[in-house]
């Protein structure tokens, strides 16, 4: 696990600069300072404040200000207390009691129990409420609580991974007084435990957060206020931040990196993750029913051109297998070459000498499916496909193609556990699944990982799995994309997470200020 | 009969230099086919007191002069050697600021249309005392008042209430009186009229010269009249000069001009001139001839409610454009229908050709018929429509061949073989020579144009022709020829004609009987003959008085 | 056309027209390389000999991305226009014969069209039938509709009224033989010029979707498009910006300029 | 002007809001089909796309739904914006003013600009100052406001520049300065292709007027050429020029949409377009018919204008 801080000198030095993460708390030069507002800006709308539906890139970010979870996952995606100070699991990982924080309080000063953790996890199991959460926590069967600051989750299955799933970031706590009010309402506004609290919320262009003088960690937040801008064009938005009328920017794009990189008084920050896009090859249909071909296309595209050419070199290459090496568990696979001269031997073998002729469905949103379609089809060319790249709308691509079509790109962020990244695309009750792998014994391998408490043992499983795919290749991974964030060189302790779902801004602090 | 000349013109006395001399001037535009020559050494001298009366057909150069000499010259024009001078001050060495000095102070201008040269946003008293306070430095309040004064000597009844009023508020004789105000406004020498009275009704047209004479006569105005109507100009201008293709070709005295005229061209355009003491039509229609189209009580209203109007249940104007009008016409007969503008003629001729709907009855021999809808296409075929304007009675993308075969497929009345040779035929008939099959409408004259139209309205060989104004958009000398081809095909064919018309003169030339249109109404129908016997209608009588026939005929 | 090219702004207008048809029908032939051809060595370079005008961010040669483009974007604009011209035509020429209450109820309709401003209008109908280059195409024809109808309506109006098709009436033609052989030969000039200049409306609303994601896709060459994508690249290489930002504005123009010399030329009237 | 004349024009006007209301309808009505899956993205399970598609409630007939629609859009209950939870009269009332403002700074300079430069091109017509006038004009409507939008961003607001910021918004109540300062690009952007079209408009009625036989003999009546244009040109050809600027208003509320996205003004432009994106349809519809309103309005108050500029319809 890296996280490299890009400045101007790593730049002239070149992009390979990597540290190790110092953790939570960051080597900083001198002691923070309190007080002084930060302005973000972003280019996605906050649609919504509703902590237990929201999924915009953007809300994350305000709902990791203003709530606090029972679990908080670190950069290095390890489970740590946060309104819990400790869990322990029953011996076969059937049952977790959570001891909570004393001494908590809400943004309008009640005091934070038991039976708010409750109501939240119920709230969340609820289909009803539609909240993301629900998928990692569907195997919870009750929530009691135990007492005041105690309470214990009992699972239908024995589930390892637990304080992860509980660590999801719509899992955060919410007040029992509030979900008895209408869920409409956490839409615009918030009582969390977190660092921040809401002012005033413009969906439209501003969303104001002050200090909660209430937060449990003492001495935090070292600011007075943050402000998140919303500014929906990338050009407008890098000006603004370039300018130094903004402190830090949320996501910045590859094309700009460099320049952003490069300004005087600015850090850009490039944080390796598990985001990636990917070539959907559906197994039951042809021509991609057979594994040569589906290994034609991984040697017919250069990885390292790819990364270079969509992402700038921001990112790294990848051997199809959708574990990157942000998680705990990644396995050796082997490397895959550019090798159109195979690709086109593989072709041949499998049936197609000519060639295969094949429209390739790329999404309009975000731009980088089709960019890749693009170059990948440049790439192919050589090696006997002739790829037609269509771009459609967003919505026709959900309705149509979306797990229907035969080949197109898909487009996934990283997973907390590898459990999650493989039972949201790859086993065969996946909530997505859309190649028709459906591997019984890929399948087994998963379902044993999950509920084994040994971690060598789970090591092993799924290390087993991962081979298993790259060997049948359901789909072409590529490559990973880095996550990408810029702060002027005033804010400290400004980062980002391989997640993108904990930003701990209560660690930043203005020089300024 | 024979009638008097009726001069209004008095002598008055003569000043031994001009007000306004052009000596040897001449004026060239450049344009895109080459120079043009519009102007060709004019000389001209107007005297104190004296009006010149500057006679000739649309092209012949007599605006240009009065552009001329106001200096307001488009940017193509080319000025050749010759003087303009006003009382001896050479205009074409002042310098543009001075001639806005001497503009509407020391020559006015009054122009043809009124409607168009006053400004709609703008009420009359502020376009009228403009003047005074620019050029006689008045107050807004003394100019008020003098202005009034100015109104109420060109015969305006309420002057205070007129000063108040937009030009669209105001008749079209109200508005050129005012116009006429403000060129007198500030006494000038010179006063160049371009045809004053040609947009308007014959009525007022007559007004209007009287008010010209009364005033020019107490101001002693030198007066330059340009117009086209020979027959006007011998009744107010002193001295008349005749102008052909930039040239003037003879000039003197009116009298002189009107009764010994020396020029091939002015005898020309005198011979031209309507006179309805010499009869084109010598036929007389004997009394027995059957009636072959009968009106009765026919009513033609204009308006219709659109959508909203009828949502919202509001009540419309309704605009009766003509209403009980009954008589008949009998075969062979040329009858004239006269009248001004607004009265209603070419509404009945737009009925009687089932283009208006229209009450009451319209019948042609024992056909009747109630309401447009009945039309037929026999009945069509047989009443025949030609329109004032040539221009746009032709399809200007179809050849002249395409415009005159085409009744003749519609009524099958040739074979397609024979559909050339009727064309060539109907070109010989309006004396048009057989190669103009081939033409569009835009290569044409209008006067050419106006044949064509006539030959198609004959091509079907129709028991009645209805012509609209046919002669009234075309010069004078083409007007006369294409009104005595009328007569000649009417006479040849037998034809009933109704013959639609403004022009007084014209009308009793040729018609056999005369009916009066006025606000709508027939008020009057009569022999030619009997125009002037005592049972006549006021309105006739005033019809009558109001249009100057050429003096020295 | 001589007369056009004597006009001032028609020599002008016919000379950027000229150039932008000779890249829509020759463009594909005249490009130096394949527009989708990558130059990974060479990305988001400004001009040079090997590339005139560039490259972009996959090192794609701007010139010939832009030759290419041509004809997507030329055929995109003259063909959203013709569908509207058509559609409206006939709605416009329809409520002007049959008059009534038909002509009521369309032109109402029309109006209540019209109070929708054209880029709404376009989105909202793109967003029902979908993105992309031909739904682009429909739904910008879709939004000239009303307003062609209306256009098309006055002309025949104003024809009708003219004495040469009262003459027709009064001899006792049919309709059909009314509209066909004396209507509308005299109302299409005032129709092509309209359409003429809609052409260039019909390019910028294109380009207008091809920016806000909802007009033509990658890997088209469609200019709106092209520049939509190099946005992100502006401040590292200018011309994948400029360049197709002035072909728009050239075809924009040419169809403008062209199209009010060829009002001039029909109707004198604005002239002295 | 009399009340039945206003009396016709505002009937004229609510006819054409029912029909645009209709239309607007129509077309939200065929979207629904996707909008389900565009509101609940990429992570809804085909129960919650069932869920919500009963939501939307289509089992009643179109003109039942139209009508309670209509109904509660006039008795102001507009509806919940389905993607950001707000009523969605608040969301449009006060998105509402920052457009206005923002296309009201765009008029001002429209008219302050557009209108000299007409009718200079108009009265110096055939010289350089009508040809640069006239080139303007022809390029300024050739460039999509996207494009313009870009360059000034580029040049006006780049970093190293940096004399305006690069879009954003502050409230008026809070720095008045700050206000306007932000928004002279998106008006700037928002102006070029207006300014352009009505200069050429203005000049083309300019010229009409000042060839015209009144203002020919103003000029024969001695009168100065000041005089002539200021007394007799202007107020003629400012008829026409309100005219057009009131159509014109459509192509700026069509360029709003452009603007406000790129330089995040937060009005009503990128409400439509959120909209539009997330299919949220009580917004798309209320918008739509909120921006036909006010361009049906100007044309109204255009009609209006005229009418006091010129005396024959005012006493019409």
């Amino acid at each position: 696990m890296t996280n490299a801080t890009l400045n101007r000198r790593h730049v002239l030095a070149g992009l390979a600069s990597a540290t190790t993460l110092p953790g939570i708390v960051y080597a900083q030069t001198g002691t923070p300072r309190r007080g002084g507002t930060l302005k973000i800006s972003h280019s996605t709308r906050l649609a919504q404040l509703n902590v237990l539906q929201l999924s915009g890139p953007s809300e994350y970010l305000a709902v990791d200000m203003i709530y606090s979870g029972l679990v908080r996952l670190s950069p290095t995606m390890v489970p740590t207390p946060e309104l819990a100070t400790e869990w322990t699991p029953n011996k076969d990982a059937t049952s977790f009691v959570f001891k909570l924080r004393p001494g908590v309080t809400f943004h309008d000063g009640t005091a934070f129990t038991s039976a708010d953790v409750v109501a939240t996890f119920k709230a969340i199991l609820d289909v009803a409420t539609k909240s993301p959460a629900r998928a990692v926590l569907d195997m919870v069967s009750d929530i009691v609580a135990v007492d005041q600051l105690t309470v214990r989750f009992d699972l239908k299955v024995p589930y390892a991974d637990l304080p992860v799933s509980v660590a999801h970031a719509n899992a955060r706590i919410v007040s029992e007084a509030a979900l008895k009010r209408p869920l409409t309402e956490l839409d615009t506004k918030a009582n969390g435990t977190g660092p921040f609290k809401i002012e005033s919320f413009d969906s439209s262009r501003l969303l104001k957060l002050v200090r909660h003088t209430g937060y449990y960690r003492p001495g935090q937040p070292h600011l007075d206020a943050v402000e998140m801008y919303l500014f929906p064009d990338l050009a407008a938005e890098a000006a603004n931040y370039l300018s130094g009328a903004m402190d830090v920017m949320l996501e910045v794009q590859q094309a700009d990196f460099k320049r952003i990189a490069s300004a005087p008084n600015s850090n850009a920050l490039r944080i390796p993750s598990g985001r990636f896009v990917n070539v959907v090859m559906r197994m039951d249909q042809k021509p991609f029913d057979d594994v040569r071909v589906r290994t034609a296309m991984a040697h017919a595209i250069d990885r390292p051109t790819l990364v270079d050419l969509v992402l700038e070199g921001l990112g790294r290459p990848a051997k199809d297998n959708n574990i990157s090496p942000g998680y705990r568990f990644l396995a050796d696979t082997p490397d895959v070459s550019y090798d159109p001269a195979r690709a086109k031997r593989l072709l041949a073998e499998a049936g197609y000498p000519q060639g295969i002729k094949i429209p390739l469905i790329c999404s309009n949103r975000p731009a980088i499916r089709s960019q890749v379609g693009i170059a990948i089809k440049s790439m192919a060319m050589p090696a006997g496909f002739d790829i037609d790249v269509q771009t459609i709308p967003h919505d026709t691509y959900l309705a149509n193609v979306w797990r229907k079509g035969n080949f197109y790109i898909g487009y996934w962020g990283m997973q907390a556990t590898e459990d999650a990244a493989f039972t949201l695309l790859f086993t065969t009750n996946a909530a997505f699944a859309d190649t028709a792998w459906n591997n019984k014994e890929f399948d087994a391998l998963v379902e044993k990982a999950r509920s084994s408490p040994d971690e060598a043992e789970r090591r092993r499983l799924y290390a087993e799995a991962q081979l298993l795919m790259v060997r049948d290749r359901p789909s072409i991974i590529p490559f990973f994309q880095d996550v990408l964030t810029a702060s002027r060189s005033v804010v400290k302790g400004w980062s980002a997470h391989p997640l993108s779902r904990t930003f701990y801004v209560e660690n930043v602090w203005l020089e300024r200020a | 009969m024979i009638e008097q000349v009726d001069s209004l013109v008095s002598p008055s006395s003569q000043d031994a230099r001009p007000v306004l001399h052009v000596q040897d001037y001449s004026l060239t535009y450049t344009t895109r086919a080459g120079p043009f020559e519009a102007l060709k050494s004019v000389d001209l001298s107007v005297m104190r007191g004296r009006t010149m009366g500057l006679v000739g057909e649309s092209g012949s150069g007599k605006t240009s002069l009065a552009w001329a000499i106001l200096r307001y010259l488009p940017a193509n024009a080319r000025e050749g050697q010759g003087q303009l001078l006003l009382s001896g001050d050479d205009l074409r060495a002042k310098s543009p600021g001075e001639i806005t000095d001497i503009r509407g102070r020391r020559i006015g201008i009054v122009f043809q249309d009124p409607s168009t040269s006053l400004n709609p946003t703008l009420t009359l008293g502020r376009q009228l005392s403009e003047v005074l306070v620019r050029h006689r430095r008045l107050s807004l309040k003394q100019a008020q008042n003098e202005g009034e004064a100015l109104l109420a000597r060109t015969g305006i009844s309420r002057p205070a209430e007129m000063m108040t009023r937009f030009p669209h508020q105001a008749s079209g004789g109200e508005k050129q009186r005012v116009v006429i105000a403000t060129a007198f406004a500030c006494n000038p020498e010179c006063i160049i009229f371009d045809e004053p009275t040609t947009a308007l009704d014959v009525i007022t047209a007559r007004q209007i010269q009287d008010l010209f004479v009364k005033l020019q006569d107490d101001t002693g105005v030198a007066a330059l009249y340009i117009s086209h109507d020979l027959a006007l100009v011998s009744r107010i201008a002193h001295d008349v000069a005749v102008i052909h293709r930039g040239k003037i070709v003879e000039k003197g005295p009116s009298r002189q001009i009107f009764s010994a005229p020396r020029d091939d061209y002015t005898r020309m355009l005198l011979g031209a001139v309507p006179n309805p003491n010499i009869r084109l039509v010598n036929s007389v229609l004997s009394r027995q001839s059957p009636t072959i189209l009968r009106l009765e009580q026919t009513t033609i209203r204009y308006g219709e409610k659109n959508l909203i109007d009828r949502l919202f249940g509001r009540e419309q104007k309704e605009v009766v454009g003509a209403k009980d009008i009954s008589f008949g016409v009998r075969q062979g007969e040329i009858l004239g229908i006269v009248g001004e503008s607004g009265s209603g003629k070419s509404t009945i001729a737009r009925a009687i050709s089932g283009l208006n709907d229209f009450s009451g009855t319209v019948a042609l021999r024992d056909r009747a018929f109630h309401a447009r809808q009945q039309i037929d296409r026999p009945y069509r075929r047989n009443v025949q429509i030609i329109f004032q304007n040539p221009d746009g009675s032709l399809n200007p993308r179809q050849r002249v061949r395409d415009i005159l075969a085409r009744p003749l497929k519609l009524y099958g009345l040739v074979p397609a073989s024979g559909v050339d040779a009727k064309v060539e035929e109907l070109l010989a008939q309006v004396l048009l020579p057989a190669d103009f099959a081939r033409r569009y409408p835009h290569q044409l004259s209008g006067g050419e144009k106006q044949r064509v139209a006539i030959a198609r309205a004959f091509a079907s060989e129709p028991q009645v022709v209805l012509c609209d104004e046919i002669t009234s958009s075309l010069d004078v000398s083409v007007q006369a020829s294409v009104a005595r081809l009328l007569v000649d095909l009417q006479t040849r064919t037998g034809t009933t004609c109704l013959f639609i018309t403004h022009d007084i003169n014209l009308v009793r030339q040729l018609a056999h009987r005369i009916a009066v249109m006025y606000r709508g109404e027939c008020v009057d129908l009569f022999d030619t003959s009997d125009h002037a016997a005592p049972e006549r209608h006021a309105y006739t009588r005033m019809l009558l008085e109001a249009v100057p026939t050429a003096a020295g005929s | 056309m001589r007369e056009i090219l004597r006009h001032p702004t028609g020599l002008v207008g016919s000379f950027l027209l000229a150039l932008v048809l000779l890249a829509a029908l020759f463009g594909s032939w005249l490009a130096p390389y394949d527009p989708q051809l990558f130059h990974p060595q060479a990305r988001l370079q400004g001009p040079s000999a090997a590339f005139w005008l560039g490259t972009d961010q996959f090192g794609r040669d701007i010139l010939s991305r832009i030759l290419h483009g041509a004809r997507s974007t030329v055929s995109f604009g003259v063909g959203a226009t013709l569908l509207g011209v058509a559609a409206g035509a006939v709605i416009g020429i329809t409520a002007g014969v049959v008059g009534k209450w038909v002509d009521s109820l369309i032109m109402r309709l029309v109006d209540g069209l019209l109070a929708v401003p054209d880029l709404l209008f376009t989105l909202l109908i793109v967003t029902v039938i979908g993105g992309g280059s031909g739904h682009a195409m429909l739904a910008v024809a879709v939004a000239f509709t009303p307003g062609m109808a209306r256009i098309s309506r006055s002309a025949v109006l104003s024809v009708r009224t003219r004495e040469f098709v009262q003459a027709a009436t009064a001899r006792g033609e049919s309709r059909l033989y009314i509209m066909a052989a004396e209507v509308l030969p005299n109302s299409v000039g005032p129709l092509i010029v309209e359409a003429t200049i809609r052409v260039s409306f019909a390019i910028m609303l294109g380009a207008t979707l091809g920016f806000l994601g909802l007009g033509a896709q990658p890997p088209s060459t469609e200019w709106g498009l092209m520049i939509s994508e190099a946005r992100q690249f502006m401040f590292r290489n200018p011309w994948c910006v400029a360049a197709p930002g002035v072909a728009i504005a050239m075809a924009a123009m040419g169809f403008n300029l062209f199209g009010d010399a060829l009002r001039d030329l029909i109707d004198p009237r604005g002239q002295r | 002007m009399n009340a039945a004349y206003l009396a016709r024009r505002f009937a004229s006007v609510l006819v054409v809001l029912v029909i645009v209301s209709i239309t607007v309808f129509a077309i939200t009505l065929i979207l629904p089909g996707n909008a389900a899956v565009m509101i609940l993205g990429e992570y809804a399970t085909p129960e919650q796309l069932r869920v919500l598609e009963l939501e939307l409630g289509l089992d009643r007939p179109w003109h039942v739904q139209y009508l309670s629609w209509m109904g509660n859009l006039l008795g102001g209950d507009w509806g919940t914006s389905m993607r950001l939870s707000l009523p969605v009269a608040g969301l449009i009332t006060e998105a509402l003013w920052r457009s206005a403002a923002l296309a009201a700074a765009a008029l001002v300079i429209v008219t302050v600009i557009a209108i000299p430069l007409g009718i200079i091109a108009a009265l110096k017509r055939g010289t350089w100052a009508d040809l640069s006038i006239s080139l303007f004009a022809y390029l300024g409507t050739a460039v999509p406001e996207f494009v313009t939008a870009t360059l000034l961003l580029v040049f006006f607001a780049a970093p190293d520049r940096g004399w305006f910021p690069a879009g954003g918004f502050v409230p008026a109540a809070e720095s008045i300065w700050l206000f306007l300062y932000h928004m002279c690009l998106p008006a700037a952007t928002l102006s070029l292709i207006l300014t352009a079209h009505i200069a050429r408009q203005v000049r083309s009625e300019m010229s009409d007027v000042l060839g015209s036989d009144y203002v020919r003999a103003a000029r024969l009546k001695g009168l100065p050429e000041r005089t002539v244009v200021m007394r007799h040109g202007l107020r003629n050809a400012m008829a026409p020029a309100v005219a057009v600027i009131s159509l014109d208003v459509g192509y700026l509320l069509g360029g709003i949409i452009v603007v406000e996205e790129v330089f995040a003004w937060p009005g009503l432009g990128r409400l439509i377009i959120y909209a539009l994106q997330n299919r949220d349809l009580p917004v798309i519809q209320a918008a739509t018919l909120v921006l036909a309103t006010i361009y049906a309005l100007s044309n109204l108050v255009s009609d209006l204008v005229i009418a006091a500029l010129d005396p024959r319809v005012r006493y019409a």
